[in-house]
């Protein structure tokens, strides 16, 4: 499909497309490709969000930790949390949204290809950017959801003169806005990929749970990130501009902005959390050899987590003293989710329930994945009690908590499906002794590290501080956790070495390793440029088990053919172009409040993307 | 794209470089599924209009008269919206709906005179209602409505300045359109290329359709 | 493929296209709606304009009203959800709802939930 | 495979998991000296209670998940020439079933949780004592306007007695955690110029004499980790000996101005005089209200009101014990000790200046 406004110059005549080479990548349009580049590009930023975790573990050792500045450590949790979330868990998902949506359904590639370049592009940039900030000494340290008024510029409007405030929060709020831009990108493409490109019998209702569970997350993310953006211009108004939208000397109010970042914040947790459900219920069963149990009610209880996921935003502000009818609401619309959610708990166990269960690491993966989970929810609706959050917020039973849902969850689950897709992606099964040490020793190391934390936040450990005095007895968990992060880093180390090792390795699987059930695994591994050399037919939501029924228990290996007259979208370098060009536009704002005439970096800026969209835009698609 | 499907539809038998599981084009589509993220983006700032309505702690204010900084002393300053004006500027953004539609008519239909005139008129519209705006703007400043005057000012100024700069985005494709119907290169077959700018266009001007009565006529 | 695929910008499954006449006349009715709001507009905040009294007290609701019409308008004939696809109209429409409701919900967690001083 | 090792394994397991109760077991012992898990109040019991109702039905649903799950996991591991399993497909009665039961237990927390609400978020009806909270980065300021006392980092109150606060922030968003007395509530900003004030309400009533630790729950910029606060519980007739001695030269009474008797008695004191001049040499006034000097009355400025340091038992918001050997540091290098901390002195004072000014603060209880 075509992005051209105009395609009138388009032939219609198949290209020789360059394969390798540096080039290829930066102007490639292929999901495949995209898709390889979003996991690997996440990936190293996850690493570098371990780092900082890893640094965080060990300020936090013993008492009074001096191994770094109060200062370095605000920075160092508010780039943890901000990397791993925007840099690493959201982008992995999109590695496997861009690369198994269209093989899942059947498609050649996204409804826009070049958009799909220019999401990743932005997302690479943007992830520099905010990073940029620790080697120019100015990190963000306004904790990952940026409480206004600490992060507006005006902070003691007193007479003795406020230091000008640094480029810090500058650097997470524009950053923020950029990364918010690929998305946007992302989720519509996918949304358009999903609704409009499905193979021929593929309703709705037959598509692969992974696929419903990215549309869902599609849906969330056109409808979060508006308001999050909203806020964004707000603060940067506030910081830059002097107008009182946070703050009260001007009348404004700082519960705004948490309102605002929580209307987006809660539908993120979900945008988090349910790709790695979809990958779990695409592993369950083909491990289970039984059908995915409840596929309906998996279907509705998705969708009912994501609508039910925009009404209990305030549930993270039960501190803020909104009075009785509001904790009400949100206390009783946040345990509401618990029921869906514990449609696909049981669902899932109710799809290995009289399987004959193959212990593979993806399975293994996908397991623990349900288990841990499970704690993090629970804890979760522990929260959702009003009164009783009033002890929990802002302790490390919150920390707890959020780590079982999006290590325990998020991270389990991507990583399942690291294991369950690798030989799709590169023909090289991953070693599966390696898998099982990386399994146990970061299903152990999860354990040691976030499990204390409940023990420690119920005993009045707060988050977010640097270091903890002797006297209260928080060091032994502590300990414990450290202990813990260094054995999840080695389990992670191991991982790598899996990966290396692999890729050194002959390309040695087959298309179908698993007996998988839905399409992508009746195409060669790794696929072709065009996928499917012709569109496939479907008739169920398990079509690559019905043609194994139909073959007699075996399928021949799907021999590579030519690919004559398909016609696969142009590579393009416009993407990356226009990606540049929104960097420099909202990148140049850093330095608004410093030196005006930056503007003119602006508006080159602007000017470069404009060029970069016209020739985008005019340039043959096909 | 759609409509070359014609050709194998059928038989049975699909063209593949142009199957679409809901017969919709997929471009069509986006534009839809833009169009309902935008209405969470007007949607976050006219909240944010409404929730700060009245609660600014000096004036300029929108609909009374107050006490204001100018010229660095304390003094009454009147009401800042003048309806006559807007009312205008908003008729013509609802003409220039009514035009657009219309040109997109006239380009389906081949008719390329019918196109050209209402695409122009269109653009006409467009210039207008944003030169409008920045009069409006212009002249609010002097009655000493700064960005950062107050909660007034600030969510006044983001909200018509983001439909603005909106607008402004909405003249730039709408123009583009216009040269290539200039230059012929806008036949009933590309008529989608224009109701994709069209579609973007109504929607600004029916969140203009929200915003003047909340925002100027509520008091 | 399904049959209405065959017509192009899928934008008439059998009702009849909307002609220029019909937009004209949904033009009119729309400059009809916006003088009538800036008619209510003008008698609720003027006391010496006839049926003043009437209709203060329901400005707010008349301009909402008018304008979420307006909106209609606009929506189901310029922007064609009439005879289009339902999939865009709920694109549209479930975005709205959700828009409204979040937008009600911060008025009200912000006026009437909250004391501000104790 | 051997059967040995599996079996080495078994024991470690068994082993592991019996230490891991008994370390679970003393996580939740008396051993922290800031826990919720050990209410002191009436309001922390409330809120206690509702805890470990949530927690009673959340354990018990994951003991049964996971119970569930892990009886799969073995039950139904593969075996070698498996046949196909039963290709099931979903059942709906089970589907209500697994709705409706959690949808009954929520209903079993909602109750408790909403009532809970209703009693707990409100204004206290008619507190005994009123305590105004005011946060400040990174240091808490106590007032009792009813009693005339301006305290910082230290809130002493009377026990068996309701004690409700008021409590708003001279900068940014803090979080008043007392975790045994009266669970948390973030602070809003009030300026001068704030028309629309947001103070929050919070009360308890102690049910025992102690000294019960908190600290601020709200980041609040490079000391948050630091801004911590004690509540001091005392017995009635100690209460109001320290009522009397707080009250005098507080801002509150006669303008921070001493009764004339005490006056005297402190001009009359070389400690006292030499250290009010370093005081006022040092530079000290700028920041802090102390009775004696001419800002002696002053509510609004950067530090704490100085006034009867000598009575706190901490120094930089319950972060070093108040002691000559800290607070002669303190003076040498606050940045040091407490970096990032709005208190920074116009100049390096000297020893000699040092010396009188701890003696002069610590006088001054
Ligand atoms: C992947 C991300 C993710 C997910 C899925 C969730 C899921 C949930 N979260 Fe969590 N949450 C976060 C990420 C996530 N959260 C983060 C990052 C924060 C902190 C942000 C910050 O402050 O930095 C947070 C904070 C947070 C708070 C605010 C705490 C505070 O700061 O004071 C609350 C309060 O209600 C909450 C509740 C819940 C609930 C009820 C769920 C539910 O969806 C869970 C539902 C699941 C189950 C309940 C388990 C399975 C169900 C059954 C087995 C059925 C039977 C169960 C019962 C009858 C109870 N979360
Ligand atoms: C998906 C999200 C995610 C993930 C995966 C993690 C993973 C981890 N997190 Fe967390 N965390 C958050 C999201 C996440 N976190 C958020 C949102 C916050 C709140 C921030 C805030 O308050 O603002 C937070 C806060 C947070 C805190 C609290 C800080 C505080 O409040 O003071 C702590 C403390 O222990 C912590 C620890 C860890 C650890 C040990 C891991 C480990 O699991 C990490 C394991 C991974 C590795 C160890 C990587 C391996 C690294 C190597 C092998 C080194 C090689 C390196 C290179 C080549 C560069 N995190
Ligand atoms: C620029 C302002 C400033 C100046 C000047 C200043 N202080 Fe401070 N002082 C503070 C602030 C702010 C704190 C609270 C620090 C914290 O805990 O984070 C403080 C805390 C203290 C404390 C600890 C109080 C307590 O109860 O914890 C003492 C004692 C103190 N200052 C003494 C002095 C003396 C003596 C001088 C003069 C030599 C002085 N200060 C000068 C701002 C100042
Ligand atoms: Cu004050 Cu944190
Ligand atoms: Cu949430």
């Amino acid at each position: 499909m075509a992005t051209s406004v105009l395609e009138h110059r388009a032939p219609a005549m198949p290209h020789a497309h360059p394969k390798t080479g540096l080039w290829s990548w930066i102007t490639t349009v292929d999901h495949k490709r995209i898709g390889i580049l979003y996991g690997a590009t996440a990936f190293l930023f996850f690493l570098l969000g371990g780092l900082e975790a890893l640094i965080i573990r060990l300020q936090l050792t013993g008492p009074n930790g001096k191994l770094v500045d109060p200062d370095t450590y605000n920075a160092l949790f508010t780039m943890h949390g901000t990397t791993m979330i925007f840099l690493g868990v959201m982008p992995l998902s999109a590695m496997f949204f861009n690369y198994f949506i269209p093989l899942q359904i059947g498609a050649r590639d996204v409804a826009f290809p070049r958009l799909n370049a220019f999401s990743y592009w932005v997302f690479l940039l943007g992830g520099i950017f905010i990073n940029i900030s620790f080697l120019v000494g100015a990190p963000p340290d306004g904790g990952w959801f940026g409480y206004a008024n600490l992060t507006s510029s005006r902070v003691i409007p007193s007479t003795a003169a406020a230091p000008a405030p640094g480029l810090n929060i500058d650097f997470w709020v524009i950053g923020l806005q950029i990364l918010g831009i690929a998305s946007i990108a992302a989720a519509l493409n996918f949304f358009v990929t999903i609704v409009n490109l499905r193979a021929p019998g593929m309703k709705m209702l037959r598509m692969p749970m992974f696929v419903w569970m990215s549309f869902v997350v599609q849906v969330l993310l056109l409808l979060a990130f508006p308001v999050i953006t909203v806020a964004l211009i707000y603060l940067m108004m506030d910081r830059n501009f002097g107008t009182s939208f946070f703050m009260p000397d001007g009348g404004g109010d700082p519960i705004m902005w948490q309102h605002l970042f929580w209307i987006f914040g809660h539908p993120e947790v979900y945008i988090l959390i349910l790709p790695a459900f979809g990958i779990a219920s695409e592993i369950l069963p083909v491990f289970s050899r039984k059908p995915l149990f409840g596929y309906t009610a998996m279907v509705f209880s998705g969708i009912f987590i994501g609508f039910v996921g925009f009404g209990v935003w305030s549930h993270h502000m039960f501190a803020t003293g909104m009075g009785p009818f509001a904790d009400t609401f949100f206390s009783l619309a946040t345990m509401v989710i618990a029921l869906p959610t514990g449609v696909k708990i049981f669902n899932w166990i109710g799809t290995i329930w009289g399987g004959s269960l193959r212990y593979t690491t993806a399975m293994m993966m996908a397991i623990a994945m349900v288990a841990l989970f499970v704690i993090g929810g629970l804890s979760g609706v522990m929260h959702s009690s009003a009164p009783a959050d009033l002890q929990q917020t802002d302790t490390y039973f919150i920390v707890a908590h959020f780590h079982y849902v999006l290590f325990g969850g998020a991270i389990f689950g991507l990583t399942a499906g690291a294991y369950y897709w690798w030989p799709k992606m590169f023909g090289r099964l991953l070693d599966e002794k390696l898998g099982k040490a990386h399994f146990w020793l970061m299903f152990l190391g999860m354990n040691a590290t976030f499990f204390p934390m409940h023990i420690l936040g119920l005993n009045g450990m707060p988050r977010r501080v640097y270091s903890y005095p002797e006297g209260l007895n928080f060091e032994f968990w502590n300990l414990i956790e450290t202990v813990g992060a260094f054995v999840l880093a080695f389990s992670f180390l191991i991982f790598l070495v899996n990966i290396i090792k692999t890729w050194m390795g002959p390309r040695n699987a087959p298309a179908d390793p698993w007996h998988g059930a839905t399409l992508e695994w009746a195409i060669p591994s790794p696929p072709q440029e065009f996928n499917f050399p012709k569109l496939p037919q479907v008739g169920s939501s398990v079509p690559q088990w019905d043609a194994r029924r139909a073959a007699g228990g075996h399928l021949p290996e799907p021999a590579l053919v030519s690919g004559e007259g398909i016609h696969m979208p142009n590579p393009s370098f416009w993407p990356l172009m226009a990606a540049i060009g929104v960097n420099l536009t909202l990148g140049s704002l850093l330095f608004i409040r410093q030196l005006p005439y930056w503007y003119g970096l602006t508006l080159f800026g602007a000017a470069w993307l404009f060029v970069s969209v016209y020739k985008w835009a005019f340039e043959p698609a096909h | 794209m759609a409509q070359a499907a014609t050709a194998s539809a059928g038989h049975g038998e699909i063209d593949e470089h142009h199957w679409t599981s809901t017969g919709l084009d997929t471009r069509k589509l986006a534009i839809w599924g833009f169009i309902g993220s935008e209405c969470l983006f007007f949607a976050s700032l006219i909240a944010t209009y409404l929730v700060y309505r009245g609660k600014s702690l000096v004036g300029p204010l929108p609909h009374t008269e107050s006490q204001c900084m100018m010229h660095g002393k304390m003094q009454a300053c009147e009401a800042i919206f003048e309806i006559p004006l807007v009312t205008f500027g908003t008729a013509v953004l609802l003409f220039s709906s009514l035009f657009v539609v219309l040109a997109l008519y006239g380009a389906q239909k081949g008719d390329r005179k019918m196109l050209i005139t209402w695409l122009s008129a269109t653009v006409l519209c467009g210039l207008f209602f944003v030169g409008m705006q920045v009069y409006e703007f212009y002249h609010f400043f002097h009655k000493g409505l700064g960005y950062s005057t107050n909660l007034f000012s600030s969510t006044f100024y983001t909200l018509t300045g983001f439909h603005g700069s909106h607008v402004t985005l909405g003249v730039i494709w709408l123009s583009t359109m216009l040269v290539l119907a200039l230059r012929g290169k806008l036949p009933p077959e590309k008529a989608l290329n224009l109701e994709l700018a069209a579609l973007y266009w109504h929607f600004v001007d029916v969140v203009w359709i929200v915003i003047f009565p909340v925002v100027y006529l509520m008091r | 493929m399904s049959a209405h695929a065959t017509h192009g910008h899928g934008d008439d499954h059998g009702h009849s296209h909307p002609t220029p006449r019909t937009y004209l006349g949904v033009g009119v009715i729309l400059f009809a709606l916006t003088a009538l709001e800036v008619l209510a507009y003008e008698v609720g905040h003027r006391p010496t304009w006839p049926l003043h009294g009437m209709v203060e007290p329901i400005v707010v609701p008349i301009l909402l009203i008018l304008s979420a019409f307006k909106f209609f308008l606009v929506a189901a004939f310029y922007m064609h959800l009439k005879q289009d696809s339902k999939l865009f109209s709920n694109l549209f429409v479930w975005p709205i709802v959700l828009a409204i409701a979040l937008a009600m919900a911060l008025v009200v967690l912000f006026n009437y939930w909250v004391k501000e001083t104790y | 495979m051997d059967t040995r090792p599996r079996r080495a394994w078994r024991a470690w397991l068994a082993r592991a998991a019996v230490l891991g109760l008994v370390l679970f077991v003393a996580a939740c012992g008396e051993n922290y000296h800031q826990s919720t898990l050990q209410p002191k109040s009436d309001i922390t019991r409330m809120i206690d209670g509702l805890f470990r109702t949530t927690f009673l039905w959340a354990m018990i649903v994951f003991v049964l998940v996971e119970a569930a799950l892990i009886y799969a996991l073995w039950r139904f591991r593969a075996k070698p020439n498996d046949p196909e399993p039963v290709q099931s497909h979903g059942n709906t009665t089970l589907e209500i079933i697994w709705t409706a039961i959690p949808a009954l237990i929520l209903v079993v927390i909602a109750v408790p949780t909403v009532k809970t609400i209703f009693k707990t978020s409100l204004p206290a009806p008619n507190p005994e004592v009123e305590v105004e909270v005011i946060g400040h980065q990174w240091w808490w300021e106590f007032r009792y306007p009813k009693l005339g006392i301006v305290t910082a980092n230290e809130m002493v109150v009377p026990v068996s007695k309701m004690v409700g606060l008021r409590m708003w922030s001279a900068d940014v968003l803090h979080s008043f955690w007392s975790p045994q007395l009266a669970a948390k509530r973030d602070v809003f900003p009030i300026f001068p110029q704030t028309k629309y004030k947001k103070v929050n309400p919070l009360w308890f009533t102690a049910d025992s004499v102690g000294d019960y630790s908190g600290q601020c729950a709200e980041l609040c910029g490079i000391q948050h980790g630091r801004m911590g606060l004690r509540v001091q519980v005392l017995s009635d007739a100690d209460f109001q000996a320290w009522v009397a001695q707080q009250r005098v030269g507080s801002p509150l009474v006669d303008g921070g101005k001493p009764p004339a008797a005490v006056d005297s008695a402190w001009k009359a004191d070389t400690v006292h005089t030499k250290g009010q001049a370093a005081f006022v040499a040092g530079g000290c006034i700028g920041c802090h209200a102390m009775v004696g000097t001419p800002l002696a009355s002053a509510l609004t400025l950067r530090g704490p009101n100085l006034s009867h340091v000598g009575s706190r038992t901490t120094i930089g918001a319950n972060m070093y014990e108040n002691n000559p050997t800290n607070l002669a540091q303190w003076l040498r290098d606050p940045q040091g000790m407490k970096k990032g901390s709005h208190m920074i002195l116009p100049r390096p004072l000297t020893e000699t200046e040092i010396a009188q000014l701890v003696a002069y603060l610590r006088m001054h209880k």
